[in-house]
């Protein structure tokens, strides 16, 4: 029989993997955006061209995405940075449940005002 | 009975570097999130971006950035790989893969902040 | 009573072949036995082969630390009808090199304790016929850092410390600070030397597994944060 | 190991040449006793700590309450006055010489403990915090309960052994963790070393020695319901038997009046030194009967008595066998400053907030008075003349120097493991810097131990162990506890005859060398059922009473008679006793009242 080796996964635990994982897409992220960036060099057509490459819809809800994950990390890096500082640390799942409020709350805002732009919400922000 | 005779890597200041740059990071993302995506109005083309770019204050800013992003980036990737991977020679590639990265993106970037000029 | 069922996952060192296994008991469990009192129960009357380690029974020895339903406490302090549930699952620590069921090799823990030297250090002799002073106050700063029973709990639950087995472990940071932290003691130095390694303090991610896994309500996250402010504030002059 | 001796090692049958080690000192037991001698001796010797559990496993760290001394830091106290409080504790028992000498050491120890790093609680200048304790008393038992219990909030035994542990680091002590002591090497007076089975791996190791100490704590285990660790075997005590040594006032058990209902998991007497009370099924506070000026801070076997008596004549807490021991009118503050562990325990083990409701407790099995006669010196005695077994040496609940007597008062138990570990220690020091050889091991040493293993692994019987013990604990609390008389005594020698005899027809499930737990449990139990004996034949040709020994056929103290110690062999199956007396320098006997 295979030896079950399982963890229960606790809040900490969770924003850990959490934060990991986002930082590992946003690195990812920052390299391709360099690169894109790199097409100011090229003039005006290079640099459109390529942002023409991600303006499909698709991409701008990506984006959406993306602001989503850089608001998880940046919150919850703030997080682990004031229980380094010794902020909260015995409260820290109350620290967590507030930077995921934090988190939800500007990424909402962002999405909507990021939504309006594109012209899919029936109002303007 | 001691623990363990290694050359002590430290760590201690590129864990303080991490925190710093990491808050950095927020205050100068946010103001970029900000500027990029909520006071431009419409597409965001090269006009708009070139007209940003091309300020000093804004190099500056972006150069900083760039950097400080990279290695907060970078330096967070090696930590999580550096958890996982305890076979020397493959340590040893993986930082100077990273290390290479980080180089090239840095100086890449810095270039293309540098000598860009709006218009010209 | 309730009859509840053991997924126990047993090893034996003399049978390599058969490697870990798990195996399942049934008993019934009376109000307020422990899953120390069910080990017993199983070892005395089912299965005399049954390894673990015990002793006190009154949750200060620290022998009987296990993972039970995935998470790490000690056996003589979990009610088994408190689990509420009538399949218990029980492991050896996570992340130890299993001896033999639900022993695991004590020398990790023991490593990481002698690295932080953990003894008071002193360099002015104590006063002769008296006690050192200490108020009250600077007592209370050792709350919460001496109740350890070293266990192994902590570090046992530490994604870390799975994924690098010569990291320091929460149990000997705690004990770090324990030194640091204490009036009495005049080479904080000497303590915070050996944790400022890539395989010490530093490998701490603020996971507070440790946290959650300690039986005894200690926050070893916490020793570690202050361990790391103590570090910093020292490097910085 | 160092080798400083230019002598090839011996060659013992039986056990390979890597596994025959030598060391200058051996201590078995890695409590407060073992591990003090160990810090004394290591300065100047190569010392070795086999421990059949990891060092801060050991039960002094299950000790709660605190360590006496005489500090006087938060009120006026005297060696004299302790020294009175624990020849009357010991219910005139005690030999005054070794007495004097723990009172008058006592406070060196315990600040020895602080300069070590113990964590103290503290006064608000700053010294060590004393607390109130049964027995202990003002100016001669004239005055009230007096603070002399130096504590470490509820965890002062845990705080002295980890403090310890740590030390033994810093002084680089050698420690065999969980190796299993099998038998002594005793051969014309001398002691040799000792055989020891090497948990984890299996296997029969042999230690060489110079000296050995033992440090191998009580056996609170032979009762159902006791307050000691599983390891508390008195595996000591059966391996000093089995090398036709004596032991000393077998018959003086000390129950704890507190230990939590059907667990006997120890509530410290802190509860009652910080001012709780003991309630029984009536609602009265039931001590003012048997102990009118100090009630619940009467000593531990009184109060252990009128617990017993309540719950045997029907006013436990609804009729049941327990009574409430109540810390609610302390408050909340209170009780979670000084006494956290035991709001814990309460809550872990019974679910009940101690805070808000009393906690039921019955008496429960938790210390032996007697065990290895030593000297002051902590040299083991090997006759009522006080002669010296070479190179042997004992401290410790173990031991019996005795200054507890009949009866031990509460935190005289760390102190005295403490402050004779260091006065083993240095006995050590001055006996090896005149004996520089070392004794012969004769090549038979690990005979013994190895027949032993090799029946227990072979033996193919019907009895189960677990039985046999269960068996042998209900016996011994029924028939050997709180109260005894001539005929339960006598049946029980029958019954322990009768487990002898199943213990001869037992047989273990595991037959394999490495973490063999049944093989050391069962090894135990013979230990067990061995001791047992001399317990009830002490008891039982002792006809009085005296401290805890309580004869309901002979109620009263007879010091005409029985002002002396018992010292028990056993030969075989025949247990023979003599009698050596007790030390009287300063307090003649008196009347013990409370």
């Amino acid at each position: 029989m295979r030896v079950i080796k399982r963890y229960r996964i606790h809040m900490g635990t969770f924003a850990w993997i959490l934060h990991r994982l986002s930082g590992l897409g946003l690195i990812s992220y920052l390299l391709l955006h360099i690169w894109v960036i790199s097409h100011l060099s090229g003039g005006e057509r290079s640099f459109d061209g390529i942002m023409h490459s991600f303006g499909s819809p698709m991409f701008k809800l990506m984006e959406i995405g993306l602001v989503g994950v850089i608001l998880f990390h940046l919150f919850n890096g703030l997080r682990v940075t004031l229980i380094d500082m010794g902020v909260m640390v015995e409260k820290q799942k109350t620290l967590f449940v507030i930077a995921v409020i934090i988190w939800l709350g500007t990424w909402f805002a962002f999405s909507a005002i990021m939504l309006s732009k594109m012209g899919l919400l029936p109002f303007t922000v | 009975m001691k623990y363990k005779e290694t050359t002590r890597s430290g760590g201690a200041l590129p864990w303080l570097f991490q925190r710093i740059s990491g808050v950095y990071l927020a205050i100068v993302l946010f103001v970029h999130v900000v500027n990029l995506h909520i006071l431009i109005d419409g597409e965001i083309g090269y006009a708009a971006i070139a007209e940003r770019v091309a300020t000093p204050l804004w190099k500056t800013i972006n150069i900083s950035f760039l950097i400080v992003a990279l290695f907060h980036g970078l330096y967070g990737l090696w930590i999580v790989l550096e958890d996982y991977i305890h076979i020397g020679w493959l340590r040893v590639l993986i930082y100077g893969v990273i290390a290479t990265i980080a180089l090239v993106f840095a100086i890449f970037g810095t270039l293309t902040m540098i000598t860009f000029q709006y218009g010209g | 009573m309730a009859m509840i069922t053991f997924k126990i996952n047993r090893y034996n060192p003399d049978d390599e072949k058969r490697g870990h296994f798990v195996q399942e008991y049934q008993i019934d469990v009376p109000k307020g036995y422990t899953l120390l009192d069910c080990l017993n129960d199983i070892k005395w009357k089912l299965d005399g082969t049954l390894t673990y380690r015990r002793s006190c029974r009154s949750g200060i020895c620290g022998s009987c630390a296990m993972t039970i339903n995935g998470v790490n406490n000690l056996a003589c302090e979990t009610q088994v009808l408190g689990l509420n549930c009538s399949t218990v699952t029980v492991e050896p620590l996570r992340g130890y090199p299993v001896v033999k069921d639900l022993a695991v090799s004590l020398d990790p823990i023991v490593r990481g304790l002698l690295a932080v030297k953990p003894y008071l250090m002193t360099k002015t002799p104590p006063p002769t016929d008296q006690e050192r002073l200490q108020s009250p106050e600077e007592r209370e700063k050792l709350d919460g850092l001496y109740e350890c029973i070293l266990c192994g709990s902590c570090t046992s639950s530490c994604p870390s410390f799975w994924a690098d087995k010569e990291y320091i472990g929460p149990h000997a940071l705690l004990k770090a600070y324990r030194f640091v932290a204490d009036s009495r003691d005049e080479c904080p130095g000497e303590h915070l030397e050996p944790i400022d390694d890539k395989h010490g303090l530093w490998r701490c991610h603020t996971i507070f597994n440790c946290v959650e896994a300690c039986p005894k309500d200690l926050n070893p996250t916490k020793a570690i944060a202050e361990l790391k402010k103590e570090l910093i504030r020292g490097k910085l002059g | 190991m160092t080798l400083k001796d230019p002598e090839a090692i011996h060659d013992v049958e039986g056990v390979g040449i890597h596994s025959v080690h030598r060391h200058d000192v051996v201590i078995i037991g890695a409590g407060l006793a073992g591990m003090r001698a160990a810090v004394e001796a290591s300065g100047e010797f190569d010392v070795a700590v086999i421990s059949k559990v990891f060092p801060t496993r050991s039960h002094s760290g299950g000790a709660q309450g605190g360590i006496a001394a005489s500090l006087a830091n938060e009120e006026e106290d005297h060696w004299e006055w302790h020294m009175f409080d624990t020849i009357k504790g010991s219910d005139y028992l005690g030999d005054q010489d070794a007495i004097e000498i723990l009172v008058k050491e006592a406070p060196t120890v315990v600040r020895e403990f602080e300069h070590f790093g113990c964590p103290f609680s503290r006064t608000p200048e700053g010294r060590i915090a004393q607390r109130k304790f049964g027995g202990h008393t003002k100016d001669f038992g004239k005055g009230g309960p007096v603070l002399r219990a130096c504590y470490a909030v509820d965890r002062t035994g845990h705080a002295l052994l980890h403090t310890l542990y740590e030390i033994c680091i810093r002084n680089e002590v050698r420690f065999y963790s969980e190796f299993q002591a099998m038998s002594l090497i005793v051969r014309d007076g001398v002691c040799r070393g000792v055989v020891a089975w090497d948990i984890v791996n299996g296997g029969m190791h042999v230690f060489h020695a110079k000296t050995v100490m033992f440090g191998t704590g009580g056996y609170g285990k032979v009762f159902k319901i006791t307050s000691n660790a599983m390891a508390n075997t008195g595996d000591g005590l059966s391996l000093v038997l089995k090398a036709g040594l004596p032991l000393e006032d077998m018959e003086f058990v000390q129950f704890h009046p507190t230990g939590l209902y059907l667990q006997g998991i120890l509530v410290s007497e802190a509860v009652r030194g910080e001012g709780g009370y003991l309630i029984n099924g009536k609602g009265e506070r039931f001590m003012e009967k048997y102990a009118p000026s100090k009630m619940e801070l009467a000593p531990r076997d009184l109060v252990s008595r009128s617990i017993q008596t309540e719950i045997n004549e029907g006013r436990g807490i609804n009729g049941e066998a327990y009574v409430h021991v109540d810390i609610r009118h302390l408050g909340e503050e209170k009780i979670m400053k000084q006494l956290p562990q035991i709001h814990e325990l309460a809550w872990k083990f019974m679910h009940i907030d101690c805070i808000k409701e009393p906690i039921p407790i019955q008496p429960t099995g938790h210390y032996s008075m007697g065990g290895i006669p030593t000297n002051i010196d902590g040299e083991v005695l090997f006759d009522g003349k006080n002669t010296p077994v070479k190179g042997f040496y004992a401290a410790g609940e173990c031991a019996c120097v005795s200054v507890h007597g009949g009866n031990r008062l509460g935190t005289n138990s760390l102190l005295e493991a403490s402050l004779f570990g260091r006065r083993c220690g240095k006995s050590i020091i001055r006996f090896l810097r005149e004996n520089r050889d070392w004794p012969e091991l004769p090549a038979d040493s690990a005979k013994g131990a190895l027949d032993e293993v090799e029946w227990l692994l072979n033996t193919d019987g019907t009895e189960k162990v677990g039985e046999i013990r269960d068996d042998l604990q209900v016996l011994m609390t029924n028939k050997c506890g709180i109260f005894r008389d001539r005929a339960t005594l006598e049946e029980l020698t029958g019954d322990l005859k009768k487990l002898e005899e199943r213990y001869e027809n037992i047989k273990i499930d595991d037959k394999s060398e490495k973490f063999n737990s049944d093989l050391l449990e069962a090894s135990e139990l013979g230990h067990m059922i061995e001791f047992c004996e001399l317990i009830v034949a002490g008891a039982l040709s002792r006809e009085e009473s005296r401290g805890a020994h309580s004869r309901t056929d002979f109620p009263k103290r007879d010091d005409e008679k029985w002002l002396k110690h018992t010292l028990a062999w056993k030969k075989g199956e025949e247990i023979r006793f003599d009698y050596k007396p007790v030390t009287i320098t300063r307090f003649q006997p008196q009347e013990r009242k409370y």
